[in-house]
């Protein structure tokens, strides 16, 4: 079951681990993109901890609804709007629940791939973060996830060609790294896995 | 990093801050949002707004002004701005008469502008835009969201203001846009990377003798790592490469523009016009108009970028000639 | 070294013809000299010229056209022209009303239009001229030349080229600009040197972390070497030395251009502008107008320098904004 | 005496000088100017090989000022008036002689350096070529001077600090580099005492 504390201690671990990986995130983004990714999510994680820190959350709704304008309007590039559109889909998943339980927990996830998708327009093996969000939820929907699982999803964009986001300008030179947005998509999966709760 | 900044997360406050006040006679920072807009208001006509990452400056706030851009949006170095801020930019430029977005080909740009529209709408002011993707250097595009937007989109600014000037409407300006998109073509090349202040390190590495060919305006790679090779050579890969897209008749008229991406002389960009000048001698092309200098740059990177511009339509080259007040067309 | 030409000995050829193609609607050569002529005669009207070493653009020829120059000489890159070819510019901007040379101080450009105008004179040419000598990073001089002329120059080419264009005489010019030039007051740092094509190697060196204060726009060391300091340090530093030559009274107006040296962002201008307001303000001096960008280059220096003028006569500001039909003002 | 084979051959020689220490030339410039005086002479040294090469020389006067009307058309900077003014004045000096003997050539060098000085202004001391005229003129009237003299007005310009020409902008900098004209003109000086002609 997910409920208020533990979707806060699982957003917390999530951002904590974005600011810890802010520069290998922008590493990864370097060589197929504008080296950017890191900086653009940190920033918006500083700006959204510092929303939640000015404010007193009482629904795990209240709780995305923030990030997801926090990080609207703080993160631009690609991720922004990306992320934004998935938070704004947690809130609405989320509104009115106390609690979610693992299948409320699939829908959730479920609903931030479809606002990913019709935001972005990417598909299955595009190397965008997709290629992490539409494993993942399909396995979790399953059964349960292990940690290795989401680190296999984020390698699997490797060999990837990217079609669609800035690594699509490099054509072939885009295959043999890993996709930023995955990286950090992973971090997402990996800090709620952590949480044990299903 | 060798900059002459104070600190890498203050550069774009500061740099809105200094244009604004150096050129408080043209545009000023709407509150303190990320939109530079006009002083003049331009009562009744549609609004044209233009943006994305900074960095590539005098784009896009060098555009604002009588006759061309009404509001101009400054995203984080190379990054989207945020769709809050592309709002205020359709508020600002919004004078009863609607607002067009001039969008340049990314990702990032696309959807942030997108989000600005719904919200925009919401509000019941009505927003059309345009996607330039002028950039040919990829050949027969093989990814789904298409060439980027480059140097050509300052001609898309250009062309669009003087309509709007005279009072096209929000679909006259789309219709302009769409014929004019297709005879846009433009490649780039690097000779050296640009640093993005809070990144601290160059975007890409390139040997002593290694130049990157057909890259954007954001660091980011381009399709081919080459040997530097004579200007005259330069022209030629890139002369091709906008022939086989526009695939250019004799005696047919062009506007050509070289553009520098930040750091490049203009002695090595009037050495290159003179060799394009040659190759388009040599096929029989005339060019009514010429622009040499940096319209569109990637901070301080080192190479430049050719736009050929094809005038399909008698009144482009009036609407380029005509004069502005801006800061840097 | 890496630059986008075709052969170290041809670029000053190849960047002449380059801006002669691209601008054919303003300007033109002559012959095969050394000389960019505008379009538009002026007849009747006194010549304005002005040249030194190539290297500088858009200085000389990007201010040629009506309202400014007749006239400019491309020396060698950083090298005088030859009095030959400065003869060949006063022939080509004499309308009967003889020439005048605005001459930045330094001894070989000094030399060699003084020889020019000796030559006009056998010929019945009238010829007049000014020395600028704006730079006043050395403080008081102590050496018998006194200071160079830098970008404060474009300010006197622009007003005195207005007043030629009104029907000002070789000596009402002369008059002119013995005014103007107490007046200007420049100071320049470089962050990384530039590049003689035909040298191959950078004209000093310096540490990742130094600048160089004081500099010329030849590539020449400056006066003393420092730390890469914020903007806002740098701006200081300038403006101290600015005010102490200018002792720049409140509520007075000034005249500020920040000019980039030809590889700076025009972020690094706005951001550094930005820092130069705010010491303004803090003693209350007043800017009647500013500009930025790259005015006068050292090839692909990094660096900029910062020109106050003080307005001490009220026309100067109509002169500095009045119209003209140039490449590059 | 000096007549027009041995003047050629004195052209020629220093001619080859210049080309040979063309970069040294221009590196002298590079702490204390713009790096370019080995550029400015070599350009107008070849030039006037060509120009030479193209006439039929017949007098001392028709060679020196041949050599002054190209190195002016043709080297620019500082040099160019400088060396053109002192080959006038050799071609004036030497008007209607079909040789030099020792006082003329003494008439010659003088007459050189008087242009040399009116030309540019500068006096003994500035750290400019002046400093290497004078002592040169000087000695070569009282008496003989060798090769190593030459140097040693050469090398006497490094302590000095540049009043006058691009190094006065240096100040104090300046001190400690040899001055380049210095340089060029003691080439002009060594390679007339290898003619060994008094
Ligand atoms: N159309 C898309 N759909 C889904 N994800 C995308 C799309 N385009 C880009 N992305 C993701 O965004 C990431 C890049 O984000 P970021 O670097 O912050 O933005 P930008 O590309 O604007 O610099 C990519 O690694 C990719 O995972
Ligand atoms: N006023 C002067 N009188 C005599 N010689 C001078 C004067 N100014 C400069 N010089 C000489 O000219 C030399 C520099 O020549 P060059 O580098 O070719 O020209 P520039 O300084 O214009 O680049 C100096 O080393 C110095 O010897
Ligand atoms: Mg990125
Ligand atoms: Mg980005
Ligand atoms: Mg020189
Ligand atoms: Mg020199």
């Amino acid at each position: 079951m997910l409920n208020l504390t533990s979707t806060q201690r699982w957003m917390e671990h999530f951002f904590e681990e974005i600011l810890t990986h802010k520069e290998h995130l922008s590493d990864l983004d370097n060589p197929i993109g504008d080296g950017d990714h890191g900086i653009n999510m940190a920033r918006g994680v500083e700006a959204t901890k510092e929303a939640l820190a000015t404010k007193d959350i009482t629904s795990i709704n209240e709780l995305f609804k923030t990030i997801a304008m926090t990080l609207l309007s703080k993160v631009g590039g690609a991720a922004g709007p990306l992320y934004g559109s998935v938070f704004l889909a947690f809130a609405k998943a989320s509104l009115d629940l106390e609690s979610l339980s693992k299948e409320q927990v699939i829908t959730l996830f479920e609903e931030g791939q479809t606002a990913l998708m019709s935001r972005g327009k990417a598909g299955v093996g595009e190397k965008t973060m997709v290629d992490v969000w539409v494993p993942f939820t399909a396995q979790f929907k399953k059964g349960a996830v292990r940690l290795e699982d989401v680190d296999g999803f984020v390698e699997a964009t490797k060999p990837l060609k990217a079609t669609k986001g800035r690594a699509a300008y490099l054509g072939e030179r885009s295959i043999g790294h890993v996709d930023p947005g995955s990286y950090s998509s992973g971090l997402l999966f990996k800090t709620f896995l952590t949480l044990e709760l299903f | 990093m060798k900059k002459i900044i104070n600190a890498p997360k203050d550069v774009v406050e500061q740099m809105m801050n200094g244009m604004a006040h150096a050129h408080s006679n043209l545009v000023h920072r709407v509150g303190n949002s990320r939109v530079m807009a006009r002083n003049y208001k331009g009562a009744g006509k549609v609004g044209i707004i233009s943006g994305g990452g900074s960095g590539h400056e005098p784009t896009h706030a060098g555009f604002v002004g009588k006759g061309m851009l009404s509001a101009a949006i400054f995203g984080d170095v190379f990054t989207s701005p945020t769709p809050d801020q592309v709002y205020e930019a359709i508020k600002a430029a919004d004078q009863g008469a609607g607002v067009f977005m001039v969008i340049k080909n990314y990702t990032g740009d696309v959807l942030n502008f997108e989000m600005a529209k719904e919200m925009a709408e919401a509000d019941g002011i009505e927003v059309e835009y345009t996607i330039t993707k002028d950039d040919v250097s990829g050949g027969e595009s093989t990814y789904s969201d298409g060439r980027r937007g480059v140097a050509g989109t300052v001609f898309m600014h250009k062309i669009l203001g003087y309509h709007a000037e005279l009072g096209a409407s929000l679909s006259d300006l789309k219709d302009i846009a769409e014929k004019v998109n297709p005879n846009l073509a433009t490649m780039g090349l690097a000779l050296a990377p640009a640093t993005v202040p809070e990144q601290g390190k160059p975007g890409f590495q390139l040997g002593e003798n290694e130049i990157e060919l057909g890259i954007g305006i954001h660091g980011e790679p381009g399709y081919e790592k080459a040997s530097l090779m004579p200007s005259k050579d330069i022209a030629k890969v890139i002369f091709d490469k906008l022939n086989a897209y526009l695939k250019l008749q004799k005696d047919e008229k062009i506007v050509v523009m070289v553009n520098g991406m930040g750091s490049t002389p203009l002695m090595e960009q009037y050495v290159f016009i003179n060799d394009v000048f040659n190759l388009l001698n040599g096929v029989g092309v005339h060019v009514a108009h010429s622009y040499v200098g940096d319209y569109m740059t990637a901070i301080e990177m080192a190479g430049l970028s050719l736009t050929f511009f094809r005038l399909a339509n008698e009144t482009w080259l009036q609407a380029l000639q005509a004069p502005v007040e801006t800061i840097a067309w």
